[in-house]
């Protein structure tokens, strides 16, 4: 991998800009609707089983809404819905690995210096479900079943992410698959970066709320740039260490408090554990 | 038990004290080759018959009479406007130019009667097909980096006639992925579509080896 | 007898009826794990109650536990090769025998374990060698090999087998050779023992099970690895205890038993003071990170018990009986020693993967239990039945203990 | 894993994790191997004077 990432970075200059995909959320504005994680079943072929649609440790999202509420009795009560998708780690200090892409005994996983996007790689995969344990947000799902879809719906897959066979893990890709097809047409006229507006995931153009923001971390032109410098912003599990590139913001304290289990360092660092 | 040694005994080590253990030294090596031999008609002549089945394709399809009709590959293989590439010409293609016969060549007549008149796609076989874990960009290959047809796909342009189509029994996977010689060994960089192809020719040019460039 | 021909001179064995209807019953549950098994595969994981928060379940937590029982074989044959302790050629080959039996024990769970079961081999064709299940897998495969290898000249002992001279020349040279082929199952057993324990030490989204460490291992890694070879002679004896049992007769000298005790005594004790320091740095760690120590034992089943079983009961008191010279030679005393021992580094396995998953990272995740189901169950203990099966075969027809004949005699 | 692969890296970690495990098959080879070669050479030398030098 390593030698692979230099010859990448030699190549800056040839290929063009060197993206750092992420999201925003904006925890204020999300409802709770649950169309992210619709549009994102929808997206990526995500199998289903009508017998345990509500059954939230065998059932697969990508995506998952979360309900945290502050514990409080009326009228003091409040909750918040949180989406949650990959939060594509990076890993830092002197740790500077995704925590579930090391442990993957056959390199079914990887990072992408380019894109900053955690890959899942279906057909290498043998299910030893390492990554999962690694995980700590649950992001990383196994396909207990066979995928089988409702009749006639087959029809309907996204032909552009290929759908899972049983046994094997699958996660969230931030729909890299719309990447590829944005650099496609990029290509064709003759450029190599991507436009903020080219490549969306399906969740971002999903949100009736638009609580989800989505473009290059490190691009200042992009929306996401200014956003996560906000006060407000905040990762979850920050003092793992495990540098998600998925902000949230909310402007109020407990949410930004229920983030971490380590609330007593809260603001003062990142420390390893 | 003694007496059997004994005879094993002379057939090892003493070809050179009877005229007739002397021939018999060499059952073993005749044996080996026999068996040598057997194996390598398995291996090189019945295996690939077991492992892959073969196909015609619909049409018997001249490649070069096209070319030099139409001038280059992108005139049927094109690209369309989002930078997706067409792959096999859809039957609509076809009649652009063959609406009614042009020719007297039965493989046009047949093109015309089975597929053209009746409104029937061809179904085609692609040689090329990938694996569905697979994404290919022929925009990144041809427009960004350049690279010529022929370097994955060979000297197709040339064929007068459409070679059978063999695909693995067990996949499903058209045989020039793995390519035709059933040792794997590569003279021409068309001659394999496996990973380890695309992945040499990706790290020759130092494109970034990351899964998420051609998986999906 | 109908098969005494087999059954090694000079030694008695039980009714050829006797033995063939205990084979025969030990089938029963090994058809039920077989059943077990063939579900997982033909069916995919779904019969178990494995799940999205639990991806380690009993199986991985049995696997661990069984490569650190099974560690009696390759720290019996370090003592016996590299070591050189004489006395201990009387117990080596039971160890051997019980080792061959645990690793290919791990290696059928691991198979049964993994979703795409065909796709096994890619841990050693696209090895990640940055990955300690790789390192496990790697090693766990070369060190099985090696144990076939010991366990071949046992084999070849058979009454009928080493009446020729090739085969018999063959053990001679093997035999010859164990010094080397010891070092080398010492070499890869150190480092698997250890991997495994780097399984659940490395993953630091995990802080219940993340420790820091020396250069790429983390301490768990050096703590399995002591563990290991502190609980393997215990199981070893353990093993041939029940095996005495069976047999209604003493098969080892209490001597060699006794050195093998001493032995594991001195690094239970050892690895339980370790594990005392690791755990208190954990919690030294987990407070300068702002996270009280408590909340990793607020969920129930997994309360401060746990903490107190594993260490204290299962840990020190084992230790301390098979450290003092007394206690480890009343036989009842020194049983009950092998079994809290054996009974702790199993459960110090389930900790490191059961508990360690089952313990919430994110603060507004939910605790969620795990229990196995019984295709869990049946599949974990088929090995155990069918360990017994080789056993008995094994104890019948081959030389397995140089002492019996002496102790004996009739 | 093969140096052939191409997933193979010229790295300190390959090196020294691949290296090690085949130094332990190879030792282990040419230990059994070396043992069935003298089982042989005994065989061939002296198979005719029966088994008693054991």
């Amino acid at each position: 991998m390593k030698d692979a990432h230099h010859k990448g970075e030699g190549h800056q200059e040839g290929h063009g800009t060197v993206y750092k995909y992420g999201m925003v959320i904006n925890l204020d504005k999300c409802t709770g609707c649950g169309a992210c994680m619709v549009a994102c079943m929808a997206e990526n072929n995500i199998p289903f089983r009508k017998e345990d649609t509500n059954d939230r440790l065998t059932q697969n999202f990508w995506m998952r809404v979360y309900k945290i509420s502050n514990g409080g009795s009326f009228p003091d009560n409040d909750i918040c819905y949180l989406p949650r998708p990959c939060m594509h780690c990076e890993g830092h200090g002197h740790h500077n690995r995704t925590p579930c892409v090391t442990v993957c005994p056959a390199v079914a996983t990887d990072y992408n210096h380019e894109t900053g996007i955690v890959s899942q790689i279906y057909t290498r995969c043998f299910g030893c479900r390492y990554c999962m344990a690694a995980c700590p947000y649950h992001v990383r799902v196994f396909n207990w079943w066979d995928p089988k879809w409702p009749e006639g719906m087959e029809e309907y897959l996204n032909p552009d992410v290929s759908p899972r066979m049983r046994g094997v893990v699958e996660k969230c890709s931030f729909c890299f698959h719309r990447l590829q097809r944005a650099r496609n047409k990029a290509y064709s006229e003759d450029r190599r970066e991507v436009h903020e507006d080219e490549y969306q995931t399906a969740c971002t153009q999903a949100c009736p709320a638009g609580a989800i923001t989505f473009g290059d971390l490190t691009n200042p032109e992009h929306k996401v740039y200014e956003l996560k410098k906000t006060p407000n912003a905040f990762r979850l599990l920050e003092v793992l260490g495990t540098n998600p590139k998925v902000y949230y913001t909310s402007s109020r304290a407990w949410v930004r408090k229920a983030a971490d289990v380590y609330v007593g360092k809260e603001g003062s660092g990142v420390t390893h554990t | 038990m003694s007496t059997s040694e004994e005879k094993e005994r002379n057939v090892a080590g003493g070809e050179q004290r009877t005229e007739g253990s002397s021939w018999r030294f060499l059952v073993p090596v005749i044996a080996f080759f026999a068996g040598f031999l057997v194996f390598l008609c398995i291996g090189w002549g019945i295996f690939p018959k077991i492992l892959y089945s073969e196909k015609q394709q619909p049409i018997d399809f001249n490649h070069q009479l096209h070319v030099d009709e139409m001038g280059d590959c992108e005139a049927c293989h094109y690209f369309r406007e989002d930078g997706s590439f067409s792959g096999i010409p859809k039957s609509e293609n076809c009649i652009e130019c063959h609406e009614s016969a042009m020719g007297e060549h039965p493989e046009e007549a047949k093109l015309i009667d089975q597929y053209i008149e009746p409104g029937k796609e061809i179904p085609w076989l692609s040689y090329a097909r990938q694996p569905d874990c697979v994404f290919f960009s022929h925009a990144a290959h041809v427009r960004m980096a350049g690279l010529d047809c022929m370097t994955c796909h060979g000297p197709i342009g040339e064929s007068e006639h459409t070679r059978p189509y063999q695909y693995n029994r067990l996949t499903k996977y058209s045989r020039d992925i793995w390519g035709w010689n059933i040792a794997g060994i590569k003279t021409n960089t068309w001659d394999r579509m496996k990973m380890d192809d695309c992945a040499e020719c990706h790290e020759e040019n130092g494109t970034n080896q990351a899964c998420f460039v051609c998986h999906k | 007898m109908f098969d005494s021909a087999l059954i090694p001179k000079g030694v008695k064995r039980c009714s050829f009826a006797k033995f063939f209807i205990w084979v025969l019953i030990l089938h029963i549950p090994v058809l039920i794990g077989t059943v077990a098994a063939i579900l997982c595969w033909g069916l995919a994981l779904n019969q178990t109650y494995l799940n999205n928060n639990f991806p380690f379940g009993l199986w991985i937590a049995a696997d661990l536990g069984i490569i650190a029982l099974g560690g009696g074989a390759f720290f019996t044959g370090f003592l016996r090769y590299v070591i050189n302790i004489k006395e201990l050629k009387n117990i080596v080959n039971y160890a051997v025998v019980i080792g061959v039996i645990c690793y290919a024990a791990a290696q059928g769970i691991l198979a049964i374990d993994i979703g795409q079961p065909i796709r096994g081999w890619f841990i050693f064709w696209h090895a990640n060698v940055h990955s300690m299940l790789t390192e496990v897998a790697f090693c766990i495969m070369a060190y099985f090999m090696v144990l076939c290898v010991e366990y071949l000249p046992l084999l070849l002992e058979n009454r009928q087998i080493f009446k020729f001279s090739v085969p018999r020349s063959f053990a001679h040279h093997l035999h010859e050779a164990m010094p080397t082929i010891a070092a080398i199952g010492v070499f890869l057993s150190c480092f698997h023992q250890g991997s495994l324990g780097g399984v659940a030490g490395v993953l630091y989204g995990r802080p219940f099970a993340y420790r820091e460490g020396f250069l790429v291992w983390p301490w768990t890694f050096f703590l399995f690895i002591l563990s290991a070879m502190a609980c393997g002679p215990c199981f070893t004896i353990l093993i041939t205890k029940i095996t005495e049992f069976f047999a209604k007769k003493k098969l080892v000298k209490k001597s060699v038993v006794g050195i093998l005790a001493k032995i594991s005594g001195g690094l239970t004790t050892l690895y339980v003071l370790l594990k005392i320091i690791d755990t208190l740095g954990w919690f030294g760690l987990v407070k300068e990170a702002g996270a009280p120590v408590k909340s990793f034992y607020a969920n129930q089943p997994y309360g401060w018990w746990v903490l107190v079983m594993e260490v204290i009961i299962l840990g020190a008191i084992p230790a301390l009986l098979l450290l003092n010279k007394k206690t480890r030679e009343n036989e009842p005393i020194l049983i009950l020693a092998c079994v809290l021992n054996c009974a702790g580094i199993v459960m110090n396995r389930w900790i490191m993967t059961v508990q360690a998953l089952a313990i919430p990272v994110m603060p507004f995740d939910k605790f969620v239990s795990y229990h196995p189901n019984w295709v869990e169950w049946a599949t974990t203990l088929l090995p155990l039945w069918v360990g017994a099966i080789v056993i008995m075969l094994s104890y019948r027809y081959l030389p397995i203990f140089p002492q019996e004949r002496e102790l004996n005699p009739y | 894993m093969f140096p052939f692969a191409f997933e193979w890296i010229n790295d300190p970690s390959h090196f020294v994790f691949m290296g090690g495990f085949y130094f332990a098959l190879g030792g282990l080879f040419i230990a059994v191997n070396y043992c069935v070669m003298r089982a042989l050479f005994d065989w061939l030398c002296k198979g005719g004077e029966n088994h008693n030098e054991h």
